[in-house]
């Protein structure tokens, strides 16, 4: 009557753990290594300023993934924190005439101080009511600071004073900022992995899954939410800030504009939001279409096209972005193996009755985590 | 002490649940009606009733996920009415759901994790999981013996292994009372019997337990104290051997 | 501030309301009917403007006559829309997806348009675009009474549809669980197509409304996603005369703000009463939304 | 049993040799045989996983099977869409809540007759279910997603009845019910029975079901592992352990372990 | 690159060829291709062909950055010129500057463009924004009272180079005692102009000044006349000079004024030139923005010809922008010559819609056709 045959044996991988751990740092070294030999590397200031763009995508994806990856909250209206970010550290220098480093991070803690009531009105609704709330959010700082001249420069602009005075040239300018953003990217990722890890990312990918069913373990939804939100807010204010520097001008149409935001949702999505690095790659495949696309196809509105295509590609064919995807493809071409050890009934039955010593040697294999590595 | 009759309005026992008056209604249902109820600590409740009889709404409102329109709840001398549900499960009280709620694209184990006991965000925050929580879950898992599954994605569970999941991640946060609202629907028999010994042992560790149940054969076997419901208001308490024979309870409910 | 200007406001107001809840429209349909949150809505307005512009322009007709094939083509075009595409998406996922998809379509269109017909602002010239009449000394446009009518008459064929037919029925059943709805016997590949048609072709009439009265060209659908999805979260997501009486009661707000406050600040009315919204009522002022259940 | 592999006439439903699985995972039922004859109720029973809710949505054409043969009324339908099937005269009521939720309950049950023509049929059928189910009647215009987990169960039971097809699949009906509509729907299943239509019934209330049920079959991981006249399978103390629960939930004594 | 007298010159141009601002930067486009083949068919420039590299900045301020940055890096261009709009114009300059670039620029009207500090920046045009409407302000403050308009609706989008000309145009109007009845400003995305019209018709004021691009005139102009509003005196920027307009609005254009730097008529010396070679060209007159890329085109060629030097090195370029800053150029829209911070000194023609054709109206010494007040019903 029972067929022990149908019990799929995965074979123990215990020297799988270490592997996956050196392959994962050996990664993380090179990555680091690439990012600091960089500005070496790039041909020109041209390369470099496009490195530089890259690398402000890559935090200001990052920041988002804070709400977006751990919540799966999608706010299409995050240009708003990199946009307050901006202005806030402009303003602050030109009107209090603060150090412009200081200003960026005053500018960070003002918006994460500004985030927090909007988070408490943003956040009491969920899915579609959310994305609409974010997107308004822009659309109104745009009327704002549109409107607002007198303070903000309204529509003729802000140009920015430059951090470093007139004597560093702009290449030179063009490698400190890329080395500042990769900084500010390495303590929004490490955050990231640090909340990832922590009970509280827990607590947030819960919510992402079922918010009441959480709440009613002891989760504090709202808090929880709430904290993820202002921090979100916070780095990307920082990026946005360390760009304002960067560039030098802010204009309230391009600061404030739904399209920077959605840039922020479809670099995380493509690289996959539910990975620290998702969002890097996804930013270094964004920045890199977009100039190809626009080298390849710049005075017409097909880039546009190819960027939409792009995207429709990856939201159909891999929805949880590459590198899920990637991982997916190794997995496949490994032995065939499935994550669930299958037990019959007798089985269960057995073990509920006590004799877990025997059946303790079967435990504990094939798990999933062993099989993805 | 006598099971066999209501508890009396004013005064709930010091460590037990207890509400007094408690209603609610939807448009023009009232889906609980002046219920006073009091549950007797360290044993294991019964809450039976009809369909549509009111006991998932009343463990919302005892659980905070609804605000009852009036009346109150007490739990261990405490008024807790109307406090958000996560302070009420800080303070002890853990419950599951009619249909079974998991976290389907976390692992069983992060489900495990996700229970909060205490602690503010931000510690939450410094702390990383710790070893001690984690064997913890672990011996939650191989108590309801899906342990075996540590690293599957929730949804890849069959439902009676949800539900196993389920009551795991309840007891997580080491709750002194455990509500669960029909633990044995659609589970296979054999896992019934599983889940009634699993919630002998814990009550005999000292857990209250709460139980929405239909299957009157868990019901008869497991209870120490039955609370019957219909349209949204108790109608009768008692042992189970009282309660059986009780004709208002046999006309409500079994319809004899 | 004087009484004729206060009676003009409120007149352009209704007319503009009108508009706007027909604009709306086709949104509510995605968004609380299926569960789409479509960004391209406004994108495929556009391309219905520029078609009604494009037609008139070669053939010299008027462009409502664009209506008798945009509206079909449309309905079509979402038919395909929704086979090929929204339905490939995870159901665990398709709020989120949803957006990042149609964000796409809408890039594509915008592309697509500007390809073809440049970044120019473009004007279907209409002999009577001028012509008005008076009524109690305010003056009413003729090409904005007709958007109005189309408006209402688009509106309540929805209505009407979506609540009284077997189509509406069984749409509305195929979203809320759509294996039940196959097991009752609906067709609910094409039931979904068709929920997906039918708000593409308020698309088609909005859009052709829009271009009576309105430059328009290829990035203009930007600027009204965010009116239009204030609208339809006011109105209660998914509700039709949730939106068409937000849309008017917005259209009026803003009309009438703008007198004393003047079109940039009357303009955040929109988000001021979107954010009121969420904060004293969230499923929206009109949603007849089942309360949570747990 | 794994003899039988030609389709024979007198059977409403048969299953042959399938094997099924969900995307590109693993096989989920590893050729199985199941048949239904006319005025027959044939109960699944088995642990949670094991394969019974696909089974169903193999035999409805929710799932197309990676191999085997399904035949409905000695035809074949092995390809067939749900919609061919339901008018080949096959019925599928889902385990879990099913029922349209933002629809009012008399939606959601004339929704059930959504492949019927004559209006008074819908409305004699109309009015059998609200006899039937008296929360039916009640809340005949309350949204169904307001009722209580087995009220909606109610409502999902009476909807199918709105059609009276040859062959009836129902995935775990009683699951949430109180005892007295527990009762009802045994007795439609009887009902059915008696009206000549055959019944494929999935239950976890398995003493239960098997009371009423002509045949059994249990299923552990995708295969039929026993199958007999449903009274034998009652009374097999090695199923009774195993599958059936103990009737009175005794100290779970170490039994049968080979 | 970099050495001179190999090869020819190539000049970097970042334009919106794409977007919201496509439509004028193509005209840039035509205009300063149809600069670069005059001065290739006439022996080039320090007898060096010159050869245009074009990108597209999809009318966006961060890509117009990158644009120059790209430019001057990687291609190694010997001469910049300016993109178009005001909003694009700050971000692009700043690059310039950056690597010691002259920056000579087609559209960068605003006032607040020359207040940024910029020594290597000058406008190819007459005037700026706030200048535009000068000599229409010279005349009606002229009109004899009785006919003197007493009341103005101003209504301006809220973009720097659109309201500026209005604002300019108010400022003076003001001052002659001309009374501010609506002063409306709306957001570059407004689509509907019912409310603005309401109020600026319920206002009765005897003229009506827009600060507009193309699109908001149009609308503005057919909300006016769906509420019925007869002003005696109606002037937009920009769009009555778009030839769409007249095809847009109809028959009632007739009376409608609007500024402009250009006017294919103008007989300054090499205008004719421009206009015939332009015209074989392209088969119809050149506009506003083809003039001003020419003009573009035409300063940078007289400082480098001057100089003698056109390189990227800095020390070439500070000596085209020192000559530029010291020097008067000959151009398609008269003789130019800068302040310290590149403004020009000039000012605009005003041109107004007489027999349905645009006629420049003022200032008397170039004018085509009579000034029309007050204007006849729309
Ligand atoms: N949609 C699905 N995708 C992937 N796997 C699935 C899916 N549905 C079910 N499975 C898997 O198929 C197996 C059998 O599931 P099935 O639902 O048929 O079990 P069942 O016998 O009905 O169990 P229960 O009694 O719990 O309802 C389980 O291992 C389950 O994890
Ligand atoms: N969110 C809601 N909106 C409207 N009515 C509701 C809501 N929740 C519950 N009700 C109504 O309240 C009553 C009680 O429902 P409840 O779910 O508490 O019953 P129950 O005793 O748990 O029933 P069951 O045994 O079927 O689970 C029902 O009549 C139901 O229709
Ligand atoms: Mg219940
Ligand atoms: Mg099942």
């Amino acid at each position: 009557m029972r067929n022990d045959s149908s019990r799929t044996v995965v074979a123990s991988s215990a020297a799988g753990w270490p592997r996956a751990r050196v392959a994962k740092l050996t990664g993380l070294l090179a990555l680091v290594v690439f990012v600091v030999a960089f500005p070496r590397m790039a041909a020109d200031p041209f390369i470099l300023s496009v490195g530089v763009i890259i690398m402000s995508y890559a935090v200001l994806a990052t920041s988002w993934n804070f709400v977006g990856g751990f919540t799966g909250y999608i706010s299409l209206g995050h240009a708003s924190y990199s946009g307050l970010g901006g202005y806030a550290t402009v303003l602050l220098i030109l009107h209090t005439g603060v150090n412009p480093w200081l200003a960026m991070f005053l500018g960070g803690v003002i918006v994460a101080l500004l985030a927090i009531p909007i988070g408490i009105a943003s956040l009491r609704v969920r899915g579609a009511s959310f994305v609409i709330v974010s997107i308004a959010l822009v659309l109104i700082l745009l009327l704002v600071f549109q409107s607002w001249g007198s303070f903000t420069g309204g529509s003729n602009g802000l140009r920015v004073p430059r951090p470093f005075g007139d004597e560093v040239l702009r290449p030179e300018q063009h490698e400190r900022f890329f080395y500042l953003h990769a900084v500010l990217l390495a303590i929004a990722v490490l955050c990231w992995w640090l909340i990832d890890r922590s009970r509280f990312g827990t607590g947030l990918k819960a919510i992402r899954e079922d918010e009441d069913k959480a709440q009613s373990l002891g989760v504090p939804t709202f808090a929880y939410k709430l904290v993820v939100f202002v921090i979100s807010a916070f780095f990307t204010a920082l990026g946005g800030g360390m760009y304002a520097l960067w560039f030098g001008f802010l204009d309230p149409i391009f600061q404030f504009s739904i399209l920077t935001g959605s840039y922020m949702v479809l670099m995380s999505l493509l690289g996959g939001i539910r990975n620290v690095f998702g969002p890097i790659l996804g930013a270094v495949i964004v920045g890199y279409a977009m100039e190809f696309f626009k080298a390849q196809y710049g005075d017409t509105q097909i880039h546009l096209v190819a960027l939409g295509v792009l995207l429709g590609i990856v939201v159909l064919f891999m929805p949880d972005g590459i590198l899920p995807a990637l991982r997916g493809l190794v997995i496949r071409f490994r032995p065939q193996a499935t994550s669930i050890r299958e037990v019959t009934q007798e089985e269960l039955t057995r073990d509920a009755t006590g004799s877990r010593e025997e059946s303790a040697t079967d435990r504990g294999t094939g798990t999933k985590e062993e099989v993805s590595g | 002490m006598s099971d066999t009759e209501m508890q009396p309005r004013a005064e709930p026992l010091a460590g037990s649940l207890a509400t007094v008056g408690l209603s609610k209604s939807f448009g023009g249902v009232r889906a609980v009606d002046d219920a006073t109820v009091t549950f007797l600590p360290g044993k294991i409740n019964a809450v039976i009733g009809p369909n549509g009889s009111g006991k998932t709404t009343y463990f919302n409102c005892v659980t905070g996920m609804i605000k009852p329109d009036s009346g109150s709840v007490s739990y261990r001398g405490n008024d807790i009415t109307g406090r958000p549900p996560h302070r009420i499960a800080q303070a002890g009280i853990g419950r599951s759901f009619q249909l079974c709620r998991i976290f389907p694209r976390m692992t069983v184990l992060e489900n495990m994790l996700v229970s909060v006991r205490s602690g503010t965000v931000l510690g939450k925050l410094v702390s990383a999981r710790q070893r001690t929580d984690i064997d913890r879950a672990r011996e939650l898992l191989t108590r309801v013996g899906i342990d075996h599954l540590e690293h599957a994605e929730a949804r890849d569970l069959s439902y009676g292994q949800q539900k196993l999941l389920e009551l795991a991640g309840v007891l997580m946060a080491d709750p002194e009372t455990i509500m669960l609202d029909e633990p044995a629907g659609g589970v296979n028999p054999a896992l019934i019997d599983r889940i009634g010994g699993l919630v002998r042992t814990l009550n005999s560790e000292g857990k209250t337990f709460l139980i929405v149940e239909h299957n009157m054969d868990m019901i008869m076997s497991l209870s120490d104290h039955i609370v019957v419901f219909d349209r949204g208001s108790p109608i009768a308490a008692g042992a189970p051997e009282v309660v059986q024979d009780d004709p208002r309870v046999l006309e409500a409910y079994l319809g004899v | 501030m004087t009484g004729s200007l206060l009676l003009q406001s409120l007149v352009l107001g209704v007319l503009l309301g009108g508009l706007y809840a027909l604009l709306a429209a086709g949104l509510t349909l995605y968004f609380g009917v299926m569960r789409v949150v479509m960004i391209a809505h406004s994108a495929f307005l556009i391309l219905a403007a520029y078609l009604a512009w494009y037609f008139s322009q070669q053939t010299g007709l008027d462009p409502l006559l664009s209506l008798v094939f945009t509206v079909p083509l449309f309905f079509g075009v979402g038919v395909v829309m929704q086979r090929l595409l929204i339905s490939r998406l995870r159901p665990a996922t398709l709020t989120m997806m949803s957006v990042l998809l149609t964000f796409s379509v809408a890039l594509v269109i915008e592309g697509t348009l500007g390809f073809l017909f440049g970044g120019t602002h473009r004007r279907i010239q209409l002999p009577y675009a001028g012509t008005s009449f008076e009524i109690f000394g305010a003056n009413i446009a003729l090409v904005k009474l007709i958007a109005f009518g189309l408006a209402a008459i688009a509106l309540a064929g929805l209505y009407v549809l979506l609540k009284f037919t077997p189509l509406g029925q069984a749409l509305r059943a195929t979203i809320q669980h759509p294996e039940a709805a196959q097991l009752v016997g609906i067709n609910t590949d094409r039931v979904a197509g068709y929920g997906f048609g039918l708000g593409l072709a308020t698309a088609a009439i909005g859009g052709t409304a829009l271009a009576l009265d309105s430059t328009i060209y290829p990035s203009l659908h930007w600027h009204w996603i965010g009116p239009l999805m204030a609208i339809i979260v006011v109105g209660g997501l998914g509700s039709i005369p949730g939106a068409a009486i937000a849309a008017m009661a917005l259209g009026l707000g803003q009309s009438l703000l703008q007198i004393p406050l003047g079109t940039t600040w009357a303009q955040t009315f929109f988000y001021l009463a979107l954010f009121a919204t969420l904060m004293l009522h969230p499923q929206g002022f009109f949603g007849d939304r089942l309360a949570q259940r747990f | 049993m794994a003899s039988e592999q030609q389709p024979s006439g007198n059977h409403l439903l048969e299953l042959v040799d399938i094997e099924a699985g969900y995307g590109r995972a693993a096989l989920v039922l590893r050729g199985l045989t199941v048949r239904v004859p006319p005025a027959r109720v044939v109960c699944l029973v088995g642990p949670n996983g094991a394969g019974k809710s696909t089974v169903l949505k193999v035999a409805s054409g929710m799932l197309t099977p990676r191999s085997g043969r399904i035949l409905v009324g000695g035809q074949e339908a092995t390809r067939y869409t749900p919609r061919r099937m339901l008018s080949a005269g096959l019925s599928h009521v889902l385990q879990g809540h099913s029922v349209f939720k933002e629809l009012s309950v008399a939606e959601n049950v004339r929704l059930g007759a959504y492949t019927v023509t004559s209006k008074a049929d819908i409305a004699e059928r109309v009015d059998f279910v609200k006899n039937l189910f008296p929360v039916v009647a009640e809340r005949w215009n309350s949204l169904a997603g307001a009722l209580s987990g087995g009220q909606q169960k109610q409502v999902e039971f009476a909807r199918s009845l709105m059609v009276s097809p040859r062959v009836v699949l129902l995935d775990e009906p009683s699951m949430g019910l109180d005892p007295r509509a527990t009762e009802t729907v045994f007795e439609q299943i009887a009902r059915m029975r008696s009206a000549g239509t055959a019944v494929l019934l999935v239950e976890q209330n398995a003493r239960r079901a098997l009371e009423t049920a002509d045949l059994g079959c249990v299923l552990d991981l995708g295969r039929v592992h026993i199958s007999g006249p449903a009274t034998e399978l009652l009374a097999d103390p090695r199923l009774g352990e195993l599958y059936l629960g103990n009737r009175r939930a005794a100290p779970h004594a170490p039994t049968v372990t080979d | 690159s970099g050495d001179d007298g190999e090869g020819p010159i190539q000049i970097g141009i970042s334009l919106p060829l794409t977007g919201d601002f496509s439509e004028p930067g193509k005209g840039v486009q035509r205009g300063y291709e149809a600069w670069a083949a005059h001065v290739n068919q006439n022996g080039g420039l320090l007898g060096r062909q010159v050869e245009l590299n074009i990108l597209d900045d999809q009318s966006n301020a961060d890509r117009v950055a990158t644009d120059y940055e790209k430019l001057i890096n990687q291609d190694g261009v010997d001469l910049v010129f300016g993109p178009f709009s005001t909003r694009l114009v700050v971000p692009a300059a700043q690059v310039a500057q950056d690597y010691g670039f002259l920056f000579v620029e087609p559209a960068g009207a605003a006032e607040e463009v020359f207040e940024q500090g910029f020594d290597n920046l000058f406008y190819a045009a007459p005037a700026i924004a706030e200048d535009h409407y000068n000599h229409l302000a010279d005349e009606i403050t002229a009109l004899p009272p009785n006919q003197r308009p007493k009341t103005a609706a101003y209504a301006a989008m809220d973009d720097p180079f659109a309201q500026g000309t209005a604002y300019g145009l108010k400022n003076k109007l003001q001052d002659a005692g001309i009374r501010t009845v609506v002063d409306e400003v709306y957001p570059p995305n407004t689509t509907d102009f019912g409310s603005i019209a309401a109020k600026i018709a319920d206002s009765r004021a005897d003229i009506v000044v827009g600060g507009t691009q193309y699109q908001d005139a149009v609308n503005l102009i057919v909300a006016l006349r769906q509420l019925g509003y007869q002003p005696d005196m109606a002037a937009f920027s920009t769009a009555p000079t778009n030839p769409e307009f007249p095809r847009a609005i109809g028959r009632q254009t007739e009376g409608i004024l609007s500024p402009t730097g250009y006017t294919p008529e103008a007989k300054f010396p090499t205008n004719r030139e421009f206009v015939e070679f332009y015209t074989e060209r392209h088969g119809n007159e050149p506009n506003e923005d083809e003039a001003n890329a020419w003009t573009t085109g035409q300063v940078v060629a007289a400082a480098v010809e001057a100089v003698g030097c056109a390189n990227p090195d800095p020390e070439c370029q500070q000596k085209l922008v020192d000559w530029l800053h010291n020097n008067e150029v000959d151009t398609v829209v008269g003789p130019l010559s800068w302040d310290k911070t590149g403004k020009p000194q000039g000012a605009h023609l005003i041109q107004q819609y007489v027999d349905g054709e645009i006629k420049i109206v003022l200032p008397d010494e170039t004018k085509e056709a009579d000034f029309i007040h007050p204007k006849p019903n729309w």
